[in-house]
């Protein structure tokens, strides 16, 4: 009827619209997240030009000067700062000062392995968190349901760091079942398929390094939310329906439960980036992290302002995903603004 | 005592913005008075606006126009701190008593609360003040320093009441004060309200959907219908003889407590419309005539 | 069975080990220069024989042939993969110096020269060199029958033009800055004419400081002075290489330069097919890779890692193949500063600084002690100078004589800050926090102040807005590359690893002057005794150590590369054992 | 098989425990074929615990126990059987085929997030081996037979989308949409306004006359009772304190309780004759 597709039409009008305005702040984040990085990467003692002969093991007064003059890092620090601007918005992030190529091609390069690697922690912890919160809402007096929870406070005080040489020790160098660094063997092979399962043998320890921390959380989220879900009416209606149980659990009350999870998994996700820099580091996976780090080491400064524009997109892009996602899940949400 | 109304509202209206410019318009053109001593009720079904009548009345909400006159003086729009003597004189009783007291407070501290914040106790006399509160609604002083999860629905409701008598208010508003209650209840603090109604000379506005409550209480009864006032008259006037069809229907509609009078249903279908208009859009306003001296009714095209 | 012959291997390469540093760290050096045969190299290749016999004295019956065999002779294959912790932007040593271009420059470049682990020149692209009697010239004859990965044959004036690229490209500019001309009289001859003595110039001619690169793809962005822009210092379509690699892939997303075997090298092809040499940052990491064999040869530095690496079977540790680079950890005084211009107080500051706590309890006995800007592992190091062993007495009785007696809280009214490189802490910010303790002890107060980022400490460090600060510096095998920088007063400049004590003392740079272009060893060797004399005594900086890199490879890894230059040194004589 | 003489539900001593707390005291009634039996009580007095007890409930839902007593069940045309004794599967089979419930609150009884389509079929499909599009037509019948215009559309909606009468009717629609042999309803007007109130009755009414079900009325509302109930079980502190005909508990009540409460129901038209306002004349009763 013409009254439903009128409302659709409302619908895709009002995402539309929530996009709209997010693009717009965004634009506004973006602008104060470059002037602030600028300007406190100006006021720390040293330049690039600097670090760049420390790298290189030294250099002449003449080649520090002609590489201050390549890089115009002898210009005002506000024409600095407005060039930058200028070109930034015109998705030109400048040279790398270290490795000579453009920023946005060398974070772009790493861009997908982080995604690959921060999406996969996240799905799991999403997952397995909502599936040990569920179980141990379910039969809170059992002692699987504590162990569960023990398991869930170990999860959330454990450094990442820690967790994920543990696992390096368990996994890789005692039990030999996966490798122990990088996104792919070095051995391997240009076949898609044994590529892709290198690929994912290499992704299973730092994905549940990051998603183990993460995945605490989330049960303890869970694991109330569904406590509080399975009291609720709509659950004794499924129940006097006479669903089976398992249906009344994992679709009545787990598609409630789940909301507040990913309303919070949605905040997270610059925390889960940056937590992503750790892993990437103990497991030398090849993100965007890892090059952010020797990035900050090595005041090149270009990758580091492209990297926190990219991340600051990402994070912009998640959260509107993320919102998306909510009214997807619950209707309530989907029709009001 | 003046012949001056202690509450006259003068084509008081308040509406609420809404998504997409529309506004929901919860009060309209409302005219009402209410005389010393007397128990108005104001009644009709949810979303019909008289909880908002009673919030912009007491100035919770700010009326978008008309007057609210409290003794003659306009209160409507008056800044807070010139608010504040006045508003002494009001006090408002909310549905849901648990909600309105601060679980963590002893009920003691929090009915001589408003007592502090106006200064109008000496600290020395404290005490006994409260503990005379606590005896005007019916509950032992010695229960002052217990927590609010220590009673009941009704003893939190008197708990509340005397809380709002502190200040030795003329008007008290009662929001749907007894609708929680147990029958029981309802009906032990409906008798509290009039004995110290009879005591103290007390005005009531009195909002509810119970309409065989109001029928006990009311001396005078408002039915409000969109957020307007459809059919006003005293009590006897408006429920031995409803002229509005709404006020008919909503009488129609109550379940009376006799099985011998058990009313064959005629199934009227249908529910109240929306009080959101959209934008630039208004309800039309409806026109009184008087029945019979004091029992207004709103003329309908039928 | 496999484990217990991998574990007497090492235990044999470790006493090997033992005997070759007592050897080179002895102050009779000349033993060394007499056999040079002695190269590491061989060791390994006598272990297996002496593990076979002890294998069947102890096992009878579960012996078999086959895997003795195997580690006997040399065998062909597989993939050797090499980790480091900086990754490599370009792998063109002519340009610039450090471990991460040295590292691949070295596999996809021949050199004229390499060294053994004694630091004897060993011939490569050179199979002879002679200097003129006046060290004014030096000849080499080069090969006949080496050729680039293009297949146009290696000739003389590809190393003239390599010499000049580095010349005018290189930050080192002591290395070539002698080389008057170079003359190519026929396609196998540089002559190499010098305005001066040089005698650092042969190890200038190691494989990590001159890649030989052929003129013919590399002269024309040279001459336009597009050098450093050039696609054929990492560019695998572009680059063209003379060494025993070539360049198959660079892939610095994943941290990875893959290289490949060179059949038509001149000395052979390499044993492994592929050589991959990967950035790893984390040191655990490192450890299960190797352990793994996902890895097998690194260098390593921390202290916690390389005690965990002697804990684990099949992977061996070795302060071999670091000499080179000859890393030092030093505490440097800005004499600028009032108070540290007073020779008194820096030697004061010297005696209240235990070494020994800091070599045995901070490095866990993995660093050797240095005192002089040298590495103990250099024969022109003398370990017979001042050390200043740990001495407070005499530290208060120097501090009470320069005129600051301690008050009655011990204090001396002397406050100073001490800054250090972040992101080492093992040999740079415990050595500080130990050092501020250690000063206290005396009434010095000291401030460690953190810097977040190297940039941050190099903006101290460069205009000397300092008072003392921890410090590595690396020799680069010859003191003209690595030591002279530090105290010339021409080189007073606001950037790193020049003069940043601002010492002036123009005697010892007369003597450096000389120690530079004495062409007999044992002269040179007296000049550099004598500065070091002279460095003691004036303590512009305070040496303390080495820095505790060591060599770690998984033993797999047969004939490691434990040269002066290690994993800097051509790979293509290791092979793994099957 | 069953005598058509034995009621089609008989409670016996049923006890139910949450922990120490005893919600349901040895309680005991009977609710015949197509009655309208009113369980009435004030907040706390066992009234609601019971009426979960009847569908083993209180167990999955609010974790209480039955500690002794049965709930004998003969269905016309099948074996007798105590629900108090039942294995949970069999008893699934029973929620909403035999017995099915609606309650109070109907935004929150319905899941907010699916919609009323799906809520509907699925209670359908999860007794009926049908195919989802006769499911949806049965939907839609029962969606017309509580009345709710336009039932195409209302049937895409969510519960937030309808109003509460609305959203009450798709509760019944839900409940009734198997023929089950016994409704209970919980408070299934308190929520609503009084007009709404009236129709829901009105509505519940016609759809017992339909089908013949048994109703149980779990209120508080002695109006509510007054206007609908056959009969009368009146609670108190967990237990049974009288029970019989609707008229009797009324005109005659025997139990002092039953009489205080009486005493403090407001009648509409009581006052019809009084000028001023009056206050209630309560009974003292026993504690």
């Amino acid at each position: 009827m013409s009254a439903s597709s009128s409302e659709r039409g409302k619908v895709i009008a009002r995402v539309g619209r929530v996009i709209a305005t997010r693009l717009g702040h965004a634009i506004f984040i973006i602008l104060a997240v470059i002037i602030l990085t600028f300007s406190l990467i100006h006021l720390a003692p040293g330049d690039a030009a600097e670090v760049l002969t420390f790298s290189q093991g030294g250099a002449s007064e003449e080649q520090l000067a002609e590489i201050r003059e390549e890089f115009n890092l002898d210009d005002p620090f506000l024409s600095q700062l407005g060039n930058y601007i200028i070109d930034a918005f015109r998705f030109d992030f400048g040279n790398s000062f270290f490795f000579q190529q453009p920023v946005s091609d060398l974070v772009l390069d790493r861009l997908w392995p982080t995604i690959l690697l921060v999406s996969t922690a996240l799905g799991m912890a999403i997952v397995g968190g909502v599936i040990l919160g569920v179980y141990s809402a379910r039969r809170p007096e059992k002692t699987s349901s504590h162990v569960m929870t023990v398991l869930a406070l170990f999860g959330f005080s454990a450094p990442i760091f820690w967790t994920g040489i543990m696992l390096l020790l368990l996994f890789s160098s005692w039990l030999g079942w996966l490798p122990s660094n990088g996104m792919n063997s070095v051995t391997v092979g240009d076949g898609f398929f044994e590529k892709s399962w290198d690929t994912i043998k290499h992704l299973i320890l730092p994905a549940t390094t990051l998603g183990f921390f993460y995945m605490a959380q989330y049960s303890r989220i869970s694991r109330a939310t569904m406590l509080e879900v399975l009291g609720s009416d709509y659950v004794r209606t499924a129940r006097a329906k006479g669903l089976k149980e398992r249906v009344v659990i994992w679709k009545h009350a787990l598609r409630n439960a789940v909301i507040p999870v990913v309303t919070i998994a949605g905040f997270q996700i610059a925390a889960i980036l940056s937590g992503g820099i750790l892993v990437e580091t103990v497991f030398n996976w090849p993100g965007m992290g890892r090059l952010a780090f020797e990035a900050l080491l090595r005041r090149d400064t270009p990758i580091l302002m492209g990297m926190l524009i990219i991340s600051a997109i990402i994070v912009i892009v998640a959260n509107l995903l993320t919102d998306l996602a909510y009214r997807l899940i619950d209707p309530r949400i989907r029709y009001k603004t | 005592m003046s012949n001056t109304p202690l509450i006259e509202c003068k084509a008081l209206y308040k509406q609420f913005q809404a998504a997409e410019g529309a506004a929901v318009h919860a009060v309209v053109n409302v005219d009402l008075e209410l005389a010393r001593g007397e128990t108005l009720a104001v009644v009709g079904e949810s979303g019909c606006g008289k909880s908002t009548l009673a919030n912009t009345i007491i100035r919770l909400e700010e009326p978008s126009a008309g007057q609210v006159l409290l003794d003659g003086v306009d209160i409507s729009h008056m800044g807070s701190r010139e608010l504040r003597q006045h508003r002494q004189k009001m006090q408002i009783i909310f549905q849901d008593p648990f909600a309105s007291l601060d679980p963590r407070r002893q009920v003691g501290k929090a009915v001589s609360e408003p007592l502090r914040i106006h200064g109008v106790t000496p600290e020395a006399g404290m005490e006994e003040t409260v503990a005379e509160l606590f005896r005007k609604v019916s509950l032992p002083p010695d229960v002052m320093q217990n927590y609010p999860h220590q009673f009941s629905g009704g003893q939190r409701q008197r708990i509340c009441i005397a809380r709002a008598l502190a200040l030795q208010p003329e008007l008290v508003i009662a929001d749907e004060a007894v609708s929680a209650l147990d029958v029981s209840v309802q009906a032990q603090v409906i008798n509290l309200m009039m004995d110290l109604q009879e005591e103290m000379g007390l005005s009531y506005l009195f909002i509810s959907h119970d309409l065989a409550v109001v029928e006990r209480v009311a001396h005078r009864v408002a039915v409000m219908y969109l957020g307007q006032i459809v059919e006003l008259g005293t009590r006897k006037q408006v429920f031995n003889n409803p002229q509005h069809s709404y006020t008919q229907k909503l009488l129609d509609a109550v379940p009376i407590a006799d099985p011998k009078a058990r009313k064959k249903h005629v199934m009227i279908e249908g529910e109240i419309p929306s009080p959101i208009w959209p934008k630039g859009q208004s309800p039309e306003l409806v026109t009184m005539r008087e029945v019979e001296p004091g029992h207004q009714v709103a003329i309908e095209d039928l | 069975m496999k484990r217990l012959h991998l574990l007497l291997a090492t235990l044999l390469a470790f006493s090997m080990v033992a005997v070759a540093c007592g050897g080179s760290s002895s102050s009779d050096t000349a033993e060394g220069d007499d056999s040079p045969a002695t190269t590491q190299a061989e060791a390994p290749e006598e272990i297996p024989a002496a593990t076979v016999a002890e294998d069947t004295a102890e096992e009878t019956t579960t012996t078999t042939a086959a895997p003795e065999e195997a580690s006997d002779e040399p065998v062909s294959g597989g993939t050797l993969v090499v980790s480091t912790q900086t990754q490599a932007q370009h792998f063109n040593s002519n340009m610039a110096s450090g471990t991460a271009p040295g590292l691949p420059s070295a596999q996809l470049f021949a050199s004229p020269l390499k060294f053994d682990g004694d630091y004897n020149p060993q011939p490569y692209l050179a199979e002879s060199w002679e200097f003129s009697n006046n060290g004014l010239t030096l000849t080499l004859n080069l090969v006949d029958d080496a050729v680039f990965h293009d297949g146009v044959p290696v000739k003389a004036s590809d190393v003239a033009f390599s010499i000049e690229m580095n010349k005018a490209s290189h930050p080192f500019s002591t290395m070539f800055g002698p080389v008057e001309s170079v003359d190519t009289p026929d396609d196998t001859t540089v002559v190499i004419n010098l305005s001066q003595a040089h005698p650092g110039i042969l190890i200038a001619m190691s494989p990590v400081l001159l890649p030989v690169m052929p003129e013919h793809v590399y002269g024309e962005a040279f001459a336009a002075g597009e050098i450093r822009e050039f696609a054929g210092n990492s560019d695998p379509s572009v680059l063209v290489g003379s060494g025993p690699f070539t360049l198959n892939e660079f892939d610095p997303t994943n941290g990875i330069i893959r290289l490949d075997r060179f059949d038509d090298f001149f000395e052979g092809p390499a044993y492994v097919d592929e050589l991959v040499i990967q950035t790893i940052q984390d040191p655990n990491t490192v450890l299960i890779a190797l352990e793994n064999g996902e890895v097998h040869i690194t260098n390593m530095q921390g202290v916690a890692d390389l005690d965990r690496a002697n804990t684990l079977d099949g992977i061996a540790v070795t302060p071999e193949g670091t000499e080179g680079i000859g890393a030092v950890v030093s505490m440097e005084y800005n004499l600028e500063d009032e108070v540290l211009s007073n020779n008194d107080v820096r030697k004061a500051i010297a005696y209240a600084i235990d070494k020994d706590f800091i070599l045995n309890d901070l490095q866990g006995g993995l660093a050797f002690r240095a005192k002089s800007p040298i590495h103990p592992g250099s024969p022109f190091y003398d370990d017979s100078i001042e050390g200043y062993e740990f001495d407070p007495v005499k530290a208060a009785e120097l501090l009470d004589a320069a005129g600051y007696p301690a008050g009655d809280d011990g204090s001396r009214g002397i406050s100073l800050t001490m800054d250090f490189i972040p992101g080492v802490p093992d040999y740079q910010q415990n050595l500080a926090e130990y050092i501020r303790s250690a000063l206290d002890d005396v009434g010095i107060e000291l401030e460690v102040r953190s810097s977040p980022d190297i940039g941050t400490w190099i903006g101290y460090l460069a205009p000397r807005d300092y008072d003392l600060t921890m410090n590595i510096l690396f020799m680069w095998a010859d003191p003209t590359i690595g030591v002279h920088r530090s105290f010339l007063e021409a080189n007073i400049q606001p950037i790193p690893f020049a003069n940043n004590s601002a010492y002036i003392n123009p005697d010892l740079e007369a003597t450096l002057a000389k120690a530079g272009v004495a062409t007999d060893l044992d002269e040179r060797k007296a000049l550099y005794a004598e500065a070091q004399a002279t460095l003691a005594d004036e303590l512009p900086f305070h040496w303390i150590e080495t820095l505790p890199t060591h060599s770690v490879y998984n033993e797999v890894v047969q004939n490691p590369p434990l040269t002066i230059w290690g994993t800097m040194s051509p790979l293509n004589e290791v092979w793994i054992a099957g | 098989m069953s005598d058509s003489a034995l009621p089609l539900l008989e409670v016996n001593n049923l006890t139910v425990k949450f922990g120490d707390f005893t919600a349901v005291d040895d309680v005991s009634f009977q609710l015949n074929a197509g009655e309208t039996l009113a369980i009435v009580g004030e907040s706390g007095s066992g009234k609601t615990v019971t009426a979960l007890s009847l569908m083993r409930l209180v167990e999955l839902s609010s974790r209480g126990r039955i500690t002794s007593g049965e709930i004998l069940l003969n269905p016309p045309n099948e074996i007798p059987m105590d629900l108090a004794d039942l294995p949970e599967d069999k008893l699934r089979k029973i929620r909403g085929e035999l017995i099915s419930m609606i309650f109070q609150e109907p935004l929150t009884a319905l899941n907010p997030v699916f919609s009323v389509q799906s809520q509907l079929v699925e209670a359908i499909r999860s007794h009926r081996d049908i195919s989802k599009a006769s499911a949806i037509e049965m939907a839609l019948d029962m969606m017309r037979k509580v009345r709710i215009p336009d039932p195409e559309q209302r049937l895409k909606r969510f519960p937030h989308e309808l109003s509460g009468g609305m959203r009450q009717r798709v509760m019944i629609a839900q409940a009734l949409a198997l023929n089950p042999q016994i409704l209970i309803a919980d408070e299934p007007t308190t929520a609503l306004d009084v007009t709404i109130q009236a129709q829901i009755l009105g509505l519940i009414k016609d759809l017992q006359e339909q089908t013949g079900s048994a109703v149980i009325m779990i209120t508080h509302d002695m109006g509510v009772v007054a206007q609908v109930a056959d009969r009368v079980v009146v609670m108190r502190q967990s237990k049974v304190v009288e029970q019989g005909p609707v008229e009797q508990i009324f005109d005659d009540p025997q139990h002092p309780y039953t009489k205080a409460l009486l005493a403090a129901v407001p009648r509409l038209g009581s006052m019809a004759d009084k000028d001023a306002p009056e206050k209630f004349p309560l009974v003292e009763q026993d504690a």
